[in-house]
């Protein structure tokens, strides 16, 4: 893959005994959609949280165009790039959906730390604010109260921020939790528009869509990268059904 | 317009007086109708409440006294709850002088306060009366016209023991105290007079107000081995003091001396633990006057408990606010005639009888004390009519 | 975009001002009711950069007494003792030495956070209490005075008289409209954007790329020295400092007047302050155990009126806000 | 300071600190099960102390009074927890912080209502009132050592109830997660009750053994509510094993301070505990 704009080496994340990330080796490109799979536990979602700089790596090295950005703090993760949703709804309930995504675009933007002006008066905020919204296809909730708008409108409203934040990597964890069908097709139509610019890396439950969505894929079992290849030869792996049906007891 | 507004309050009522006294043809002057107004500051709440509730007890046994009534005047007190913060002491002088016009103000206990209410009554047309708070400042460096004490000054209540300590043949001793105003201003009098007299402070203890935990300190001491302990404690900490030093065992060995604060209205607390315990204070509830015996009577007689030290100082506010207005004959509007008469004023205390001096301050005989059956019983007069120095004031 | 979040606050504003600019005709020469209404009028300011921080920002504290005091020891340190000094210029001073005090602690306390901060906050606040009370040069126990006031001119001209009490009253009043116009400002600049998001998801602010450590240090240091400045008019209007400032009590005094006005709304602060105040000086007139109604009276609040008064006023107008 | 002396501080250290550990344990236990922080704890140090007091005159008896005053205690605990507490578990710190405060107004006045506001004391009782020779001037009361082992008993049967019965495995469940506890079908807002109650219990159980060497004054709860905060955070919230060595920590802090650095002694525990927050933000033990 020539063109890896993320990449994690010998990535290593341990809670006391417990080894959630276990010399993990993973590279991700650009302009693709790649999601994680694995069972409960096999840790996914700290994966996420570890390259986006939420948890810091016990050892090992990530990887960002190239150079090392392990010692980055959490906050600069986003600000190099790197965004992500988060799997349990994660927005700002008491905010409109507009300033949710404006709260977003101005740590781009800058100006946070000027105590005088008024928020409304920096238009360039709102622009991208908007055209996030846009995206996501929330335009026309752009003053409702993000506590109010319906539970998918959230999950949208979620990667709308993401996106505001102009990420060359979007760090997606379960964006389709908890939805119903047609709610996810909202959701899925999105996501084949945004990997056409951005790099995808997509930690999701419902195996319909991984397979409808992803370039490649990739199966982690207790820490530990198990496989990574195209939707294809993973389906027909039997190293994969072994591993879910062997650990846990969900199945695809 | 202060004044415009005043002068109008007190118009209208002496308007309305003199009619009604064209009316009746009553021989009363026009202001006897008047309540005199007396604020009293006092903590009702918190560490010090008790002490409040004596000095109100006793302040009001002396009006009664008068049947509550001064050259035919009724007397009106108004109740203040200092809680012993001195950040509210300013607010609450200014609530009884400038709004309720009080005539004068009797508080407080705690020095800290007194500091506050001084500042804000200064030039007022009140006269303040401590019951009380020892600051020595009180009626030293910021001594005022108008400001009185009818208790002592830190100075006075310490002095005298160090003249005694050495009498009683203790060369080294070791001071020890809260580390707060009236507690050093005890340890630095006692100082005074016990190197005058040819004594040695080896060491000088300060314990973080209000911390009660002294076993380090009590350790310390017996490794230092004085020939006696000078301490001041009051209240709460004084009880704790007392049955710490017994309970060490260092009661036998190393005699303990104090400011009488020491074993004043906490002995029954203190139990055992403070039989010979040798203090100095203006005061002993076993005194042998006359005055004393019928005070603490009546005193009995009305609360049900006996008077302490706190109950015979706000007894004497009580007696000074009555001989003075009697003396004005009821007229409290010239404070500056008030002030006079209080100056020369001699005072029928249970204490003994003192008069004032320069600084406003007590005049007074402190006494050498020993706890002897749970009681401060007076061994000798320790001195007669002691002055406190009023270092700094310019009365 | 309106400076008030919503109808009620717009009333209460209003008239809260425009009564306090003119009682004074009709309390004409009552120096009490005027000394009492500048007293509350400086706890308001307390209180409200109290409700700054924890209600807005989220970071709850049980040391602010601390900064009240430092604001009026900080004066009566650096001022000539016999000597009027200006006061604009001393305000400067307060504000700029808290601050730079408030970064310090603020450096430390904000590594920690909610029950862990309300504690080392509470723990410092003590530390500095002692501080002072145990020392000599600083008055101890007893503290300081203040023996003469600052003068107020501005290029030589001279509005506000600070010995005259309804001078000061004006002071006061004038200090607290600039104090709520100023958290109104920044409650609605960009600052105030990220420090509404940090407050009510913190995670997710850090996601997005804002080191809320820096907005949260910006927060505590602003609050932190309007209440010095409380603490400065404090103690020019009686003329003392002490180390009682600091206590503990007045930080939880103070929360409690914070809750009852409605966290986080900043108004409410003015409405805590006179509304705990006023009940305060009415039940410690009936009874000598004022505390124990006062006490069921905060348990009662917080088990009732969840948004405070100002909470309770936006129902009343049947307002929701434009937050 | 020869040999000697210097035991003998770190026996008054130790000795202090295992009284702090009695008056903060509770107050950690019930932080670290419910979540809530008391700020009335303090409070109850001085109800439990005025209890004894007060059994101890009507009785004659400091170890009836001792029975009475801690079932009283328990009682409180109950009542307080099952009409007021009840209805904080949902809310933040804040409120909690606000409740607890109101708890300390209306305990204040009862004392004063009830006891007045001169200082009481306790005599200690006749059993225990000797002492022992420890140097040729210092001797040490047998109550203080009778407090100390006392301590010892209440943290070594703490430890065996949080971790040897069914009480201490739901107390264990409870601290790591609400929802399990939930879900094993523990009745959860039982378990708040009881532990509640041994929270109150264990704070005035400090104010009952204290009586005697105390003197008893309006006011000393919040004094021992500081105190008992600087334990418990360095100790880690929860953590009883951390309030067990930070209260020996600062009572010994606290003792030598006293001594070796007067100037300083009134602030040495909250230097410490700012010290030790700088290094670890969370306590020494917090799991």
């Amino acid at each position: 893959m020539s063109n890896t704009i993320l990449e994690a080496e010998n990535l290593c994340k341990f809670w006391g005994g417990l080894k959630a990330l276990n010399e993990l080796n993973i590279k991700f490109a650009d302009k693709q959609l790649h999601s994680i799979v694995g069972p409960n536990g096999a840790g996914k979602s700290t994966l996420l949280n570890t390259l986006c700089g939420a948890y810091p790596a016990t050892s090992g090295v990530i990887l960002y165009q190239g150079k090392s950005i392990t010692n980055l703090k959490a906050y600069e993760f986003c600000r190099a790039g790197i965004g992500r949703s988060f799997q349990k709804t994660n927005i700002f309930h008491d905010a409109t959906c507009l300033e949710n995504c404006c709260i977003a675009a101005q740590q781009r933007i800058g100006g946070s730390f000027n105590l005088f002006r008024n928020r409304s008066t920096n238009k360039s905020i709102t622009e991208i604010a908007n055209s996030a919204l846009k995206q996501v296809g929330l335009n026309g909730r752009a003053d409702t109260k993000a506590a109010e708008v319906s539970y998918g409108e959230q999950r949208q409203l979620e990667i709308a921020m993401v996106l505001a934040t102009d990420p060359k990597v979007l760090l997606l964890d379960e964006p389709m939790a908890g939805m119903g069908h047609e709610e996810s097709q909202i959701i899925i139509s999105l996501l084949k528009e945004l990997k056409k610019h951005y790099c995808i890396v997509l930690v999701e439950h419902d195996m319909d869509a991984v397979f409808e969505l992803s370039d490649l894929m990739t199966v982690m079992v207790d820490g530990q990268h198990l496989i990574t290849d195209t939707v294809e030869n993973i389906r027909n792996n039997p190293l994969v059904q072994d591993a879910y049906l062997g650990n846990d007891d969900e199945v695809f | 317009m202060n004044n415009k507004k005043k002068a109008f309050q007190s118009v209208l009522p002496a308007t309305v007086a003199a009619c009604l006294i064209s009316m009746s043809s009553s021989a009363y002057a026009a202001d006897n109708s008047d309540p005199i107004k007396v604020g009293v500051m006092l903590p009702f709440s918190g560490v010090y409440a008790g002490l409040g509730e004596s000095t109100r007890n006793g302040l009001k046994q002396a009006l009664k006294e008068q049947g509550n009534t001064i050259a035919g005047r009724p007397v009106e007190f108004i109740e203040m709850d200092t809680e012993a913060k001195p950040a509210r002491a300013p607010e609450i002088t200014s609530s009884l002088v400038d709004n309720q016009h009080a005539d004068f103000v009797v508080g407080p206990v705690h020095s800290g306060v007194a500091m506050g209410m001084i500042k804000s009554i200064k030039g007022k047309d009140s006269i303040m009366i401590i019951p009380n708070a020892g600051a020595n400042a009180a009626t030293g460096a910021f001594c005022q016209p108008n400001v009185f004490r009818t208790s002592f000054s830190s100075w006075q209540t310490a002095f005298p023991m160090g003249k005694e300590a050495y009498d009683m043949g203790y060369k080294k001793i070791v001071t020890m105290s809260w580390n707060y105003g009236f507690g050093k201003e005890s340890l630095a009098a006692f100082n005074e007079s016990f190197t005058a007299a040819g004594g040695e402070v080896v060491k000088k203890m300060l314990v973080p107000f209000p911390k009660t935990e002294f076993q380090s300190y009590l350790t310390e001491i017996a490794s230092i081995k004085p020939d006696a302990v000078f301490v001041f404690f009051a209240g709460g900490g004084a009880v704790k003091f007392v049955k710490d030093y017994d309970a060490m065992g260092l009661k036998g060995k190393i005699p303990l001396l104090g400011s009488g604060f020491l074993t004043e209205g906490t002995t029954k607390a203190q139990g055992p633990a403070s039989e010979g315990v040798i203090t100095t204070l203006h005061y002993a509830d076993t005194l042998d006057i006359e005055k004393n015996t019928s005070f603490r009577q009546q005193y009995e007689a009305l609360y049900g408990k006996p008077a302490d030290l706190f109950a015979v100082q706000g007894y004497d506010a009580g007696q000074l606010i009555a001989a003075a207005v009697t003396a004005t004959e009821g007229n409290t509007s010239d404070k500056a005639a008030l002030i006079k008469q209080m100056e020369q004023l001699e005072i029928d205390s249970p204490r003994g009888a003192f008069h004032f001096s320069k600084a406003h301050n007590p005049i007074q005989t402190i006494y050498l004390r020993k706890v002897v059956n749970g009681q401060n019983t007076v061994i000798k007069t320790a001195l007669e009519n002691l002055e406190d120095p009023a270092r700094g004031c310019k009365l | 975009m309106s400076i008030f979040s919503n109808k009620s606050e717009k009333i209460f504003i209003y008239l809260f001002f425009v009564i306090g600019l003119f009682i004074p005709l009709f309390l004409e020469g009552n120096t009490f009711y005027i000394n009492k209404l500048s007293t509350i009028i400086i706890l308001a300011i307390f209180v409200m950069s109290l409700d700054y921080l924890v209600g807005r920002t989220g970071l709850i504290t049980l040391g602010h007494a601390m900064f009240y005091g430092l604001g009026g020891y900080i004066f009566t340190i650096l001022a000539p003792e016999y000597e009027a000094v200006n006061f604009w210029i001393y305000t400067f001073y307060v504000m700029l030495i808290s601050g730079f005090i408030a970064l310090i602690v603020g450096l430390i306390v904000l590594r920690t956070s909610g029950i862990y901060m309300i504690m080392i906050t509470l723990a410092l606040a003590q530390m500095t209490f002692y501080f002072f009370a145990d020392s000599v040069e600083y008055g101890g126990q007893d503290g300081l005075f203040i023996y003469v006031k600052p003068e107020t001119s501005i290029f030589g001209l001279s509005f506000l008289d600070l010995e005259n009490e309804t001078h000061f009253y004006y002071l006061c009043l004038l200090s607290l409209f600039n104090c709520f116009a100023f958290f109104k400002v920044i409650m609605n600049s960009s600052f105030g954007r990220v420090v509404d998001a940090l407050k009510e998801n913190p995670d997710r602010a850090t996601a997005l790329g804002y080191n809320i450590f820096h907005f949260r240090l910006i927060a505590y240091v602003l609050a932190s020295s309007l209440a010095a400045y409380a603490g400065y008019l404090f103690a020019l209007q009686f003329g003392f400092v002490n180390p009682g400032m600091m206590s503990w009590d007045i930080s939880a005094t103070a929360l409690v007047m914070a809750l009852m006005g409605g966290l986080g709304s900043i108004y409410g602060a003015i409405i805590g302050s006179f509304v705990y105040e006023g009940l305060h000086y009415y039940i410690e007139h009936l009874t000598e155990y004022w505390m124990f109604f006062m006490g069921s009276l905060i348990i009662i609040l917080v088990l009732t009126l969840k948004k405070g008064f100002a909470g309770f006023l936006n129902d009343l107008s049947g307002g929701k806000g434009n937050e | 300071m020869d040999t000697s002396l210097f035991l003998v501080q770190l026996l008054n250290g130790v000795q202090y600190g295992l009284l702090l550990f009695l008056i903060a344990s509770g107050l950690t236990l019930v932080f670290g099960v419910m979540g809530i922080l008391n700020l009335a704890h303090g409070s109850m140090y001085m109800i439990g102390a005025y209890l004894a007091y007060y059994f101890t005159t009507l009785t004659g008896s400091f170890f009836l009074a001792f029975i009475i005053s801690g079932s009283i205690a328990l009682l409180i605990g109950i009542v307080i927890e099952r009409f007021l507490i009840i209805h904080l578990y949902k809310r933040d710190h804040l409120d909690q912080v606000l409740l607890t405060v109101g708890l300390i107004f209306i305990f204040n006045s009862i004392q004063s209502f009830v006891w007045g506001n001169d200082p009481l004391g306790v005599e200690v009782p006749a059993l225990l009132s000797g002492s022992i020779k420890l140097t040729d001037i210092i001797e040490y009361p047998i109550y203080r050592l009778f407090i100390s082992a006392l301590c010892i008993v209440v943290a070594v049967s703490m430890y065996l109830t949080i971790n040897k019965t069914k009480l201490g495995m739901m107390i264990r469940a409870g601290e790591s997660d609400r929802a399990m506890v939930e879900n094993l079908g523990v009745d959860i807002s039982k378990l708040f009750t009881i532990v509640f109650a041994i929270g109150v219990f264990l704070a005035s159980l400090a104010g009952i053994v204290s009586a005697p060497i105390v003197s008893l004054v309006p006011g000393m709860g919040e004094h021992v509510l500081i105190s008992c905060f600087v334990v418990v955070v360095i100790g880690g919230l929860g953590s009883i094993k951390g309030a067990f060595v930070a209260a020996l920590i600062v009572g010994i802090v606290d003792t030598y301070s006293s001594v070796l650095l007067p100037q300083i002694s009134s602030m040495s525990i909250y230097l410490l505990m700012a010290l030790i927050l700088l290094v670890k933000p969370q306590g020494l033990f917090k799991n």
